[in-house]
C-alpha cells in the first residue's frame, strides 16, 4: 500500500517535471512563433525559463496580507491540481496521474480553485486594478464554461461516461474515432471556450496591459510571480491535454501529446494574432451566442 | 276588492317614487307611510273573502261556523301589528329628521354624505 | 469685417484696431469693459469659440495684457482683445460662465502669473507646478537661471554653445570658427 | 559590507502625510539586501541580465524613442528584454529624457515600487545636467542626485540603437554584480530623500513608497 | 329548565321597570339590568346541555294553540346554542357599554329590548313574528345608535331605517303573499306545504322575502347603510351589531332556507360568497378602522350565507358535525373575533388604521389583537382554521370548485387588509389616544379566551385531541409568560426545549423523516446560539422560534393532512410574525405572509381535492388515478410558493433580508427545507406509478433550474449583503427543486444532500453576515471592504463557506455539483445541466463579489476599530465549518444514509468502492481529492514560505501607482457595481418582470376596488335603489 502511494506520487512528480518544462518550452515557442509573425527573431526559445529564474531571483517582496500571499499559491496548486486529475498519456502508468480519484466533472470544477485563489489574492492586494480585472475574468470566464459545458455534456452522450480515461478509450482505433470527427459540433463548441480559457486576443481584456496594467497580477511580483509563470505552464498544458483527451482522441505516447497539444495551442495563438479584442460584455454575449448554440446543437444532435 | 289591491300596489309604487326621487327627507318618511299604507290596504284585501264579515264573535255564532262566516281574520291582526311598528317606524324617522335637521340645518337627503366607500 | 469694428467702435471703447491678417484682427478694450464686450461677441456675433487666453508681462508699463482671442467659425474670422490690467494687484472677471474651458486658461494664468480671476473654479489648485513657493516663475522679474541653480543641482562642466554656429563649425570645420 | 542597518531609525516619520492618512502607507524603511556569493549569484546575475522587463512609462520625449525598440527593426525581445506595465514586476526604469519636477515625483514613486534589484537607464542629455532645459525653473539637472542611476545614454535624443547599446552595457553591468543601485539607494537613502524634498515641495506621499 | 317564553316577559318587564321607575332605582337599576341578562343568558344552557345529552327539541305554543293559529317558538340544539352565545355576547357588550349607559337610562331598556329581540328572532317559527321581532330589534337599535347623537350617527341612522324599512316592506309582502298560497305562517308548515307556493305570485313572494332578508344580513350591493352604521355607531354597539345582530339574522335566514327553491337557493350562495370576495376585495382600500371591520363583518356574513345555501340547500353535508364546525364555527368565530375587534377599536381614540399603533405600548391587547385578526383570518390556532379546513374539504367533496376558489381567494384579501393593518400597527409611528378600561378589557379578554377554548373543541372534534399539535403553542405562551427572563437564558431554554423535543421525537421518526428531524432540530438549535448575543428581554423572538421549531417537528409526525396542514399554517404564521419584528417596513412581512397564505392555500386546495377523490385525509395516499395532475399541480406549486421558485419568488428576498440579522441563517437555511419536505412528500405520496413518470416532473424541473439561474443572476446585481444571501438560496433551493423533480435515487440523494450543504454554508454566510452588520451597522457591500484584518475569523468562514457554496473542489459543495450532474445526464436531462452548470459559474460571481467587497480591498477609515464578530455569532459558524470539513474528508458519512434512505423509494443507482463513489456515468473519490489537493497546495506554499524573510508587509495604500496616489479607501476599493459588464450582457434577464407582474395585480385589485365601492355613495337613496336594483335582478336571475 504504503509502496504503491509513494510510487504513483513519484509518477505524479515525473509527470509533472515533463508538463512544467514542456509547458514553458511551448510559451517560448510560441513567443517566437508570434515574432516571427511579427517579423522579428524573438526571445530565445528558453526566455520563460530565464524569467521565472529572474523573478525568484529578486531579492524583495511585499505582501498585503495573508490570501495575498496565498493567491499565487492557489493558483499554482489550483493548476497542478487540475493537470493530475487528467490522464495524461492513455495507457500510461506514469502519466495517468491522480485521474482515479475523480472524473471529468472534478476537473471542470477543479479549475475554478485557483481561478478563486487567485481573485481572492489579487483581491486583496486592495488594487482597484486587480478588482476591476477579475471582476471581468470571472465574468467571461461563466460565459465560456456553457458552450464548454454543453461540448462536455454532448460528449457525456456520446460515450456514457464522465471518465476521462473511458473517452479517450472509446477514441482509440484510428483517426476517424476522435470527437472531432464523430461529434465536430461539439468539438468546435468546446474549442471556442478555449479561445476564451487561454485568454489570448481576442478575450484578453482581463490583462489588458494598457489599461489595468496587467489585470489580476497587478501587485503580484518576484517569486510570487514566478509561481504564477509556472502555474501558466502547467495551467495552459492542462487545459490542452483535457482537450486533447476529450475530441482529439488522447495521447499514447510523449510525442503525440506534443504534436496534439502544439497543434490545439496553436488555434488559439492563430486567433490571437489576427484579431483585436472584445470588450466583456461582447465576449460575453459572444460566447452565449454562437458556441452555444453549437454546443445545443451538438447535445440535441447527440441525444437523437 | 280586487280594486283595493291594486290600489294599494299603486300607493306602493307611489310611496317608492317618493323615496326614490324626493331629495327631502321629510317627503322620503311621508313616502314610506305611504307604502305602509299600501301594504296595509293589500294585507287586508288579501284577507277579504267576499261576503264575510269582520272576524268578531258576536252572541249567537257557533264556535264551528266561524271560518264560513269570517273573513280570515289573520290578515286583519297583522294589519293591525304592522300598522303599530309602522306608526314606531314613522315615529323614529321623524325624531331622526329633527335631530338631523338640529345638526345639518338642511332636511336635502343629498347632504348626508359625509359617510361614504 | 471692419463693419464689425464700427458696430463695436459704437458701444465699446476699442482703441489700438490693429489688422494682423486678413482674418485676425487685434484691438484693445479698457477693463471694465472687457468681460462685457466677449458676451456681447459670443452672444450676437457668433464667436463661439475661445481659442486662447494668455497673459503678457509688460513689467516696465506696470501691466498685465491679457489677450483673449475669439474666433467667429461663419466667417472664419478671429479676434483677439487685449486687455490692459494692473500688474500689482492683477485681477479680472473671470468668463468661465461663457466658456467652461476658461478656467483652465485662468488656472494657468494664476499659477504662471498670479493673475486672479475670483470665482473662477479651483482657481486656486495646482495647475503643472506642484508646490510652487516662489514668485509665479513666468513674471519677468523671476530670474529662472539663478533658481535653477539654487534648487537643482547643476552639474558642473557643463559648456553651452549657440547651437547654430555650434552645428555649423562641427559640420563644416574648414569654415573655421567665424562664419 | 555596506552601513550596519541598526544605527538607523527603522521607521519613517512620513511627514508629508496628513495624521488621519499615515496608517495607509506603510512607514518601514527600506534595507539594504546583500547578494549572494560566489557563482549562485552569478548566475542569478546571468538571468536578471537576460531577462530585463521595463516599466513602460513614459517620463519624456525620449519615450518615443522606446517603441521603435520593440519593432521587427530593432526587436529588443532578442535580448530578453520585454516591456512590462507595472513597477512591480520591471526590473528596470527608463528615464525618457528631460524631467520635470512633477515628473520626477512619480518618477520616484514608481521607482521605489520596484523590487530589488533594480536599475536605472537614463536617456538624453537633459537626464545628465538639464540639456537644452538647463536654466528652466522646473527642469531637474541631474537626475543621479535623486535616484541612483545605472547607464546615462547621451543624445538629444538618442537613437535605438544607442538604447540597445545602453541596455547592453546594463547586461554588462548586472553581470558583473556592479548595478546595485537598490542597495545604493537605501544606503544613501537619507540623502537621496533630502534632495528630493528639496526641490519636491508639497511632498504629500509616503517617504518611501514600498 | 325554564321555558323560553319567560324571556320574553322578564325583559320587557325589566325594561319597562327601569324606564318607569328609574328614579327610584337609582343604583338597582345596573343591578337589575345585569341580573336580567345573566337571566337570558342563564335560560338557554340548561336546554343546552339537555339538547346535547339527546333531549328533543321543544316546542312553546303561545296561547295554548297549534299553529297556525298561534305563534311557536322552537328551542333546539341550534337555538339554544346560537341564544347561549349570543346573550353571552350580550352581557360581554353590556359591560362594555356600561359607561356608555352611564346617564342616560333609555340605553339599557333598550338594549334588554334589543337582546329580547335577537332571542326572538332564533326562536320563533312563525313568519310574521319574525318581522316583528325584526322590527323591535331594529327600532331599538335605531333608538341605540342615536344615543350618542353625532350628526354621523344620525344621517347613518337614517340611512338605515330606509333600507331596513323597504326590506320589512318587502318582508311583510312576501309574507303575506306566502300566507295568501299556504295559508299558514309557521315556517315549519310553509315548508313542509312548499308545493302550494307555485305560479308568480308565489315566485315573487319568495323573492320579496329573499330580497328582504338579504338586505337585513347586509349583502352586496345592498349594504351601503350598514357600513355606515359600523362606522358611525359607537364600538360597542357595532360589535353588537356585527356579532348579535347579525348572527340572529343569519340564523332567521337560515330557518327559511328550504323555503327557496333551487335557484333561488344558487342565487343566495351566488351573493352570499360575491359578498365575501368583494366585500374583501373594497375592504383592500379602506383606512378607517370602523369601516374596515364593516367591510370584514359583512364578508364573513355573506360567507356564512353562501356557504349555508351552497352546503345546505344544493347539495345536503351529511354529517351534523361537519356543519356545526362550518357553520357554528364560523358564527362563533366571527362574532367573537369581530366584537372583540369593535370593543378595541372603541379604546382607541383615532380613526385611522395607523392609529391604532397605540396598542403597542399594551402588549397583552396587541396579543388579543392579532389573535382576533389570525381568528378571522382562518389561522390556527383559532377556530376559523378549523372551518377553513373543513370548509374546503366539504365544498371539494361536492365538487363545488369555483365556489372553494371564490372563498379562497376572499381569504386571502382578507388576510392581506387584515395583516397590512397588523403591520401598520407595528411599524407605523406611535400614537397616543387611547383610553383603557378595566369594564371595556373584561369583555375583549373573555371573548378572546372562549375563542381558544371553542377552537380546541373543535379540535377535538375534528382530529381526535392530539397533545403534540397543542404543545407547541403551550411552550411558547409559557414562555412568553415568563416575561422578564433575560434574552439569554432564554435563548438557551430555547436550545434546551429544540434540543429535548428533538431527544424524544428522534425515537418515532424513521428514514427520510429522521432526517429531516435532523435539519430541522439540532441545526436551528445550533442557530439559536447567535441570538445569544443579543441584549435584551426580545419578547417573543423566542417563543416565535420556540413554536415554529416543535411545528416543524409535528409537520414531521403528523399522520393526517389536517396535523401537516395546522403545523404548516402555524409555522407560516409564527414566521410571518417573527419576520415582522425584525423589519422596519411591514410589506415585506406582508409579502412574505400573503405569499405563503396563498401557497397554503394552494395546499389546502390540493388536500381537499384528494380529500375528495379518497375520501379520507390520511396522509400516505394523495389523490387517485385521475385526479393526480390536479393534485400534484396544486401541492407543488404551494410548495414552490414556500421555496421561493421564480415567478412567485418576489416575497423572499425581502423575508430573507430584512428579518433580523439572528433570524435570516434560520429562515434561509432552515425554513426553506420545508418546502422541500413538502415537494419530496408529494412525490413520494402521489404514488410512484404516477410521480416517477409524469412529464410533470420536467415542468418542475425547469423551474427549478430557472430558479437555481435567475436567483444567481439577481444575487450577483446586488449592494445589499443580505438581499445577495437572499437571493443566492433562492438560487441554492433551485437546485433543490430540479434534484427533486428528477425522482430518481441519484437525484434525491443529490438534493438531500444539497440541502444539507446548503444549510451549512448559508447558514455560516448569514451568521457571518450578521456579525459584520452588528459590527459594522450597515449592509451595503461597497461600503465594507478590507475587513479580513479585522475579522480574520469571519473571513475563514465565509471563505470556506463560499468554496463549499460554489461547488469548488475540494469541499463539500463540489460533491452536491457531482451528484447533480450525474444524476440529471442519468436522467438525460442534458439541457437543464448545462443550465445548472451556467447557474453554477455566475453564483461564482457572487460569491466572489462577496468576499471581495467585505473582506478585501481597500480597509474604510471609518471601520478601521471594529473589532471581530462576536463570539455567539462564531461559535455555531465555526461548528458548521467543522461539518464541512468533515463531510469533505469523508463525504460518504452523509451521502450513505441519505442514499440509504432513498433506496428505500427508488432503487439506488449509486454504488461505492471504498471512498470512491460510483454513478452509472463518473467517480468520485472525496477523501483522496482533499488529500491531493492539500497536497498540491503545501508544495508551493512551503517554497514560498522560504523566503518569508525577504518579505516586507505593507499597508493598504501602499499599491502600483504612478501618476496620482490613491485619495481615500471609500474611492479606492473596487466594489460598488462590481459586474457593470454583466449588467450590460445579461441584464436584461434581471428586469424584474415578476414584481412588475405582482405589482399590476396588486394595483388592478385596488383600483378595482376604488372603482367598485363607488356604489356606496353615502346617499340614502341610492342605497334604496339598490335595493330596488337586487330585486329586479334577483327576479331575472332567478328565471320566474
Amino acid at each position: 500500500m504504503l509502496q504503491e502511494t509513494v510510487t504513483i506520487i513519484a509518477y505524479a512528480f515525473i509527470s509533472l517535471l515533463v508538463i512544467t518544462i514542456y509547458g514553458l518550452t511551448l510559451n517560448g515557442l510560441v513567443m517566437k512563433i508570434v515574432a516571427r509573425v511579427h517579423g522579428r527573431f524573438g526571445p530565445p526559445l528558453w526566455q520563460p525559463f530565464i524569467d521565472i529564474i529572474k523573478n525568484n531571483a529578486k531579492r524583495t517582496m511585499i505582501y498585503h496580507g495573508t490570501m495575498f500571499f496565498l493567491g499565487p499559491v492557489f493558483r499554482i496548486a489550483g493548476g497542478i491540481g487540475t493537470y493530475l486529475f487528467i490522464p495524461a498519456i492513455h495507457g500510461s502508468e506514469v502519466f495517468a496521474n491522480f485521474s482515479f480519484s475523480g472524473d471529468l466533472l472534478l476537473v471542470m470544477y477543479f479549475f475554478f480553485f485557483g481561478q478563486l485563489g487567485m481573485a481572492l489574492g489579487a483581491g486583496e492586494s486592495g488594487h482597484p486594478y486587480s478588482a476591476i480585472a477579475v471582476s471581468r475574468g470571472l465574468a467571461q470566464m461563466t460565459a465560456f464554461e456553457v458552450p464548454f459545458a454543453l461540448s462536455v455534456i454532448s460528449l457525456a452522450i456520446q460515450y456514457q461516461t464522465l471518465s476521462i480515461t473511458g473517452i479517450v478509450s472509446a477514441q482509440q482505433g484510428g483517426i476517424l474515432h476522435w470527437t472531432v470527427f464523430t461529434n465536430p459540433l461539439a468539438t468546435v463548441a468546446a474549442l471556442i471556450a478555449l479561445l476564451g480559457m487561454n485568454m489570448h486576443s481576442p478575450f484578453d481584456i482581463v490583462l489588458a496591459p494598457q489599461e489595468i496594467p496587467i489585470g489580476p497580477p497587478t501587485e503580484f511580483h518576484s517569486a510570487y510571480l514566478g509561481l504564477l509563470q509556472t502555474n501558466r505552464a502547467i495551467f495552459n498544458l492542462a487545459k490542452l491535454v483535457l482537450f486533447m483527451n476529450l475530441y482529439f482522441g488522447g495521447a499514447t505516447n510523449i510525442l503525440i501529446l506534443i504534436i496534439k497539444t502544439f497543434s490545439i495551442y496553436m488555434l488559439s495563438v492563430i486567433v490571437g494574432v489576427s484579431f483585436p479584442r472584445f470588450r466583456t460584455e461582447q465576449s460575453i454575449r459572444f460566447f452565449l451566442g454562437i458556441p452555444t448554440i453549437l454546443g445545443i446543437l451538438a447535445v440535441i444532435f447527440q441525444k437523437l | 276588492m280586487r280594486e283595493m289591491a291594486f290600489l294599494g300596489f299603486a300607493l306602493v309604487l307611489l310611496g317608492f317614487w317618493a323615496m326614490l326621487t324626493r331629495k327631502n327627507i321629510l317627503r322620503i318618511i311621508i313616502g314610506f307611510t305611504i307604502i305602509d299604507s299600501g301594504i296595509h290596504l293589500i294585507i287586508v284585501n288579501l284577507g277579504y273573502l267576499p261576503g264575510r264579515t269582520a272576524p268578531i264573535l258576536e252572541k249567537g255564532m257557533r264556535v264551528g261556523d266561524l271560518s264560513k262566516h269570517f273573513v280570515d281574520p289573520i290578515p286583519s291582526a297583522l294589519v293591525l301589528t304592522a300598522i303599530v311598528i309602522g306608526l314606531a317606524v314613522t315615529a323614529l324617522m321623524l325624531v331622526y329628521a329633527v335631530r338631523i335637521y338640529e345638526r345639518k340645518r338642511t332636511l336635502n337627503i343629498d347632504k348626508y354624505r359625509e359617510l361614504k366607500w | 469685417m471692419t463693419k464689425l469694428i464700427d458696430r463695436l467702435k459704437a458701444n465699446f471703447r476699442i482703441k489700438n484696431v490693429t489688422m494682423q491678417r486678413a482674418d485676425l484682427i487685434f484691438l484693445t478694450v479698457p477693463e471694465k469693459q472687457a468681460v462685457s464686450l466677449i458676451t456681447y461677441l459670443r452672444n450676437q456675433e457668433n464667436f463661439s469659440h475661445l481659442v486662447f487666453l494668455t497673459a503678457v508681462d509688460w513689467i516696465e508699463e506696470n501691466k498685465f495684457q491679457l489677450n483673449y482671442m475669439l474666433h467667429n467659425h461663419g466667417f472664419n474670422f478671429s479676434l483677439g482683445i487685449r486687455v490692459m490690467i494692473n500688474r500689482q494687484k492683477p485681477v479680472m472677471t473671470s468668463i468661465h460662465h461663457l466658456w467652461e474651458h476658461a478656467s483652465t486658461y485662468q488656472r494657468e494664468l494664476k499659477e504662471m502669473f498670479g493673475i486672479d480671476f475670483p470665482g473662477s473654479p479651483e482657481i486656486d489648485q495646482n495647475f503643472i507646478l506642484e508646490g510652487w513657493e516662489d514668485i509665479p516663475p513666468l513674471r519677468r522679474d523671476f530670474d529662472t537661471l539663478k533658481y535653477s541653480e539654487r534648487t537643482y543641482f547643476p552639474r558642473t562642466g557643463r559648456k553651452s554653445h549657440d547651437p547654430r554656429k555650434f552645428m555649423k563649425s562641427k559640420i563644416y570645420p574648414e569654415q573655421g570658427e567665424e562664419r | 559590507m555596506l552601513k550596519n542597518q541598526e544605527n538607523q531609525p527603522q521607521k519613517l516619520a512620513n511627514a508629508g502625510l496628513p495624521e488621519h492618512e499615515k496608517y495607509l502607507f506603510c512607514d518601514a524603511r527600506p534595507r539594504i539586501r546583500h547578494p549572494f556569493k560566489g557563482f549562485w549569484e552569478k548566475f542569478l546575475n546571468w538571468a536578471r541580465a537576460n531577462s530585463i522587463w521595463m516599466l513602460a512609462y513614459g517620463t519624456g520625449c525620449g519615450a518615443i524613442e522606446l517603441r521603435p525598440l520593440m519593432t521587427a527593426r530593432y526587436d529588443v525581445f532578442r535580448y530578453g528584454i520585454a516591456p512590462r506595465p507595472t513597477p512591480r514586476q520591471s526590473s528596470v526604469i527608463i528615464i525618457g529624457g528631460y524631467c520635470s519636477v512633477k515628473t520626477l515625483k512619480r518618477i520616484i514613486r514608481s521607482y521605489e515600487q520596484m523590487q530589488n534589484p533594480k536599475f536605472v537607464l537614463a536617456l538624453g542629455s537633459c537626464t545628465i545636467n538639464g540639456g537644452m532645459y538647463w536654466d528652466s525653473y522646473n527642469t531637474i539637472n541631474r537626475i543621479d542626485a535623486y535616484i541612483p542611476v545605472d547607464i546615462y545614454i547621451a543624445g538629444c535624443m538618442p537613437r535605438p540603437e544607442a538604447i540597445i547599446a545602453g541596455f547592453k552595457k546594463l547586461k554588462q553591468l548586472i553581470k558583473s554584480g556592479k548595478a546595485e543601485g537598490a542597495n545604493l539607494y537605501a544606503e544613501n537613502f537619507d540623502w537621496y530623500k533630502a534632495n528630493q524634498k528639496k526641490i519636491i515641495k508639497d511632498w504629500n506621499m509616503p517617504d518611501y513608497n514600498w | 329548565m325554564v321555558e323560553p317564553i319567560y324571556l320574553f316577559i322578564i325583559l320587557p318587564v325589566a325594561a319597562f321597570l327601569m324606564g318607569s321607575l328609574h328614579q327610584h332605582l337609582n343604583r338597582w337599576q345596573v343591578f337589575i339590568f345585569f341580573t336580567v341578562l345573566l337571566f337570558s343568558f342563564y335560560l338557554p344552557i340548561p336546554w343546552l346541555i339537555h339538547l346535547l345529552k339527546g333531549g328533543s327539541t321543544a316546542q312553546v305554543f303561545t296561547a295554548g294553540f297549534l299553529p297556525p293559529i298561534s305563534i311557536n317558538l322552537q328551542i333546539g340544539i341550534e337555538e339554544a346554542f346560537l341564544m347561549t352565545i349570543i346573550n353571552l355576547l350580550g352581557i360581554m357588550g353590556a359591560f362594555y357599554l356600561l359607561h356608555h349607559f352611564r346617564g342616560t337610562v333609555y340605553g339599557p331598556i333598550l338594549y334588554l329590548v334589543f337582546i329580547m329581540g335577537l332571542n326572538g328572532i332564533i326562536m320563533t317559527r312563525d313568519l310574521f313574528n319574525l318581522f316583528v321581532f325584526m322590527e323591535i330589534t331594529s327600532i331599538s337599535l335605531y333608538s341605540l345608535i342615536t344615543l350618542s347623537g353625532s350628526s354621523e350617527n344620525l344621517t347613518a341612522g337614517f340611512k338605515y331605517i330606509i333600507a331596513s324599512g323597504i326590506a320589512s316592506i318587502l318582508f311583510l309582502i312576501g309574507t303575506i303573499y306566502l300566507y295568501y298560497l299556504t295559508g299558514t305562517l309557521n315556517i315549519d308548515v310553509m315548508i313542509a306545504s312548499g308545493y302550494k307556493i307555485v305560479g308568480p305570485a308565489g315566485s315573487i313572494a319568495l323573492i320579496m322575502l329573499l330580497s328582504a332578508i338579504i338586505v337585513e344580513l347586509k349583502q352586496f350591493p345592498v349594504n351601503g347603510w350598514a357600513l355606515d352604521i359600523y362606522t358611525a355607531s359607537d364600538p360597542g354597539i357595532a360589535a353588537i351589531i356585527a356579532g348579535g345582530s347579525s348572527s340572529a339574522m343569519f340564523f332567521a335566514a337560515y330557518k327559511l332556507l328550504p323555503l327557496w327553491s333551487p335557484s333561488l337557493s344558487s342565487i343566495i350562495a351566488g351573493i352570499g360568497i360575491m359578498t365575501y370576495v368583494l366585500m374583501n376585495l373594497m375592504g383592500l382600500k379602506q383606512v378607517k378602522a370602523n369601516r374596515l371591520l364593516g367591510y370584514s363583518s359583512i364578508a364573513q356574513i355573506g360567507l356564512l350565507v353562501g356557504l349555508s345555501a351552497l352546503l345546505l340547500h344544493s347539495t345536503p353535508v351529511t354529517g351534523l358535525t361537519t356543519i356545526w364546525i362550518i357553520l357554528g364555527g364560523l358564527l362563533i368565530n366571527h362574532l367573537l373575533a369581530k366584537a372583540g375587534l369593535f370593543w378595541i377599536s372603541g379604546l382607541i381614540k383615532g380613526e385611522s388604521l395607523s392609529s391604532w399603533s397605540v396598542l403597542r405600548k399594551y402588549p397583552s391587547l396587541l396579543f388579543i389583537f392579532a389573535c382576533l385578526l389570525m381568528a378571522l383570518a382562518g389561522l390556527p390556532p383559532f377556530p376559523g382554521f378549523w372551518v377553513k379546513w373543513n370548509i374546503a374539504m366539504q365544498l371539494a367533496q361536492h365538487k363545488q370548485f369555483l365556489w372553494l376558489g371564490f372563498i379562497m381567494l376572499g381569504t386571502l384579501l382578507e388576510a392581506v387588509y387584515f395583516f397590512r393593518w397588523f403591520g401598520l400597527i407595528m411599524k407605523s409611528e406611535l400614537t397616543t389616544g387611547i383610553r383603557v378600561r378595566i369594564s371595556s378589557l373584561l369583555p375583549i379578554f373573555t371573548g378572546t379566551f372562549l375563542m381558544f377554548f371553542i377552537s380546541l373543541t373543535m379540535m377535538n372534534l375534528l382530529s381526535g385531541f392530539n397533545f403534540n399539535m397543542l404543545l407547541p403553542i403551550l411552550i411558547a405562551t409559557l414562555i412568553f409568560a415568563l416575561k422578564l427572563i433575560p434574552g439569554k437564558l432564554k435563548a438557551l431554554m430555547t436550545i434546551f426545549i429544540i434540543m429535548f423535543y428533538f431527544y424524544f421525537l428522534l425515537p418515532e421518526l424513521s428514514g427520510l423523516y429522521r432526517l429531516f428531524a435532523i435539519i430541522f432540530f439540532p441545526l436551528s438549535a445550533l442557530f439559536m446560539i447567535a441570538a445569544m448575543n443579543k441584549p435584551g428581554y426580545r419578547n417573543g423572538y423566542f417563543e416565535l422560534l420556540i413554536l415554529i421549531v416543535l411545528s416543524l417537528g409535528n409537520l414531521l409526525t403528523s399522520h393526517t393532512s389536517l396535523q401537516f396542514f395546522y403545523s404548516w399554517e402555524v409555522i407560516t404564521v409564527a414566521t410571518y410574525l417573527i419576520i415582522l419584528r425584525g423589519v422596519k417596513r411591514f410589506d415585506t412581512a406582508l409579502l412574505y405572509l400573503v405569499f405563503s397564505l396563498a401557497g397554503a392555500l394552494m395546499i389546502l386546495a390540493g388536500f381537499s381535492y384528494s380529500y375528495a377523490v379518497t375520501g379520507s385525509t390520511f396522509l400516505g395516499i394523495l389523490g387517485s388515478s385521475n385526479s393526480q395532475i390536479t393534485i400534484y399541480i396544486l401541492l407543488v406549486g404551494g410548495f414552490l410558493i414556500k421555496t421561493g421558485a421564480v415567478g412567485v419568488h418576489i416575497w423572499l428576498p425581502g423575508a430573507y433580508a430584512e428579518t433580523e440579522d439572528d433570524f435570516s441563517p434560520i429562515i434561509s437555511a432552515i425554513l426553506s427545507k420545508t418546502g422541500i419536505l413538502g415537494l419530496l412528500l408529494v412525490l413520494l405520496l402521489m404514488g410512484k406509478s404516477f410521480a416517477a413518470n409524469t412529464e410533470l416532473n420536467t415542468i418542475l424541473g425547469w423551474i427549478g433550474v430557472l430558479t437555481a439561474f435567475l436567483g444567481a443572476l439577481f444575487a450577483i446585481f446586488q449592494e445589499d449583503l443580505k438581499y445577495m444571501l437572499a437571493y443566492s438560496s433562492m438560487g441554492q433551493v433551485g437546485y433543490i427543486v430540479l434534484a427533486l423533480a428528477l425522482y430518481s435515487h441519484l437525484g434525491w440523494t443529490a438534493a438531500l444532500y444539497l440541502a444539507f450543504n446548503h444549510i451549512f454554508f448559508k447558514g455560516i454566510l448569514f451568521l457571518a453576515a450578521a456579525g459584520i452588520i452588528q459590527r459594522l451597522g450597515t449592509r451595503k457591500m461597497y461600503e465594507m471592504g478590507g475587513l479580513i484584518n479585522r475579522m480574520p475569523l469571519s473571513f475563514l468562514a465565509v471563505l470556506i463557506s463560499i468554496i463549499a457554496l460554489s461547488g469548488v473542489p475540494p469541499l463539500s459543495g463540489f460533491g452536491s455539483k457531482w451528484l447533480l450532474y450525474n444524476a440529471l445526464l442519468e436522467k438525460e436531462w442534458y439541457l437543464q445541466a448545462a443550465l445548472a452548470f451556467f447557474a453554477s459559474t455566475v453564483a461564482f460571481l457572487y460569491c466572489f463579489r462577496l468576499i471581495h467587497s467585505i473582506f478585501l480591498g481597500q480597509e474604510k477609515t471609518r471601520f478601521r476599530q471594529v473589532k471581530e464578530a462576536s463570539l455567539w455569532f462564531l461559535i455555531p459558524q465555526y461548528v458548521l465549518i467543522a461539518l464541512i470539513m468533515l463531510i469533505s474528508l469523508f463525504p460518504n458519512i452523509i451521502i450513505e444514509p441519505i442514499a440509504q434512505v432513498m433506496a428505500d423509494f427508488i432503487p439506488a443507482t449509486l454504488s461505492w468502492e471504498g471512498n470512491t463513489l460510483m454513478s452509472s456515468l463518473g467517480y468520485w473519490n472525496g477523501n483522496v481529492i482533499m488529500i491531493i489537493t492539500m497536497g498540491v497546495f503545501m508544495i508551493p506554499l512551503i517554497g514560498l514560505l522560504l523566503r518569508v524573510r525577504s518579505m516586507q508587509k505593507v499597508k493598504q495604500f501602499n499599491i502600483v501607482y504612478a501618476a496620482e496616489r490613491p485619495d481615500k479607501p471609500e474611492t479606492t476599493h473596487v466594489a460598488h457595481n462590481f459586474f457593470p459588464h454583466y449588467q450590460k450582457a445579461l441584464g436584461f434577464l434581471v428586469t424584474p418582470l415578476v414584481s412588475k407582474f405582482w405589482a399590476a395585480v396588486s394595483e388592478w385589485c385596488h383600483t378595482i376596488a376604488g372603482v367598485l365601492r363607488n356604489i356606496y355613495t353615502g346617499n340614502g337613496q341610492t342605497y334604496a335603489l339598490h335595493i330596488v336594483f337586487m330585486v329586479v335582478l334577483i327576479y331575472i336571475l332567478a328565471g320566474v
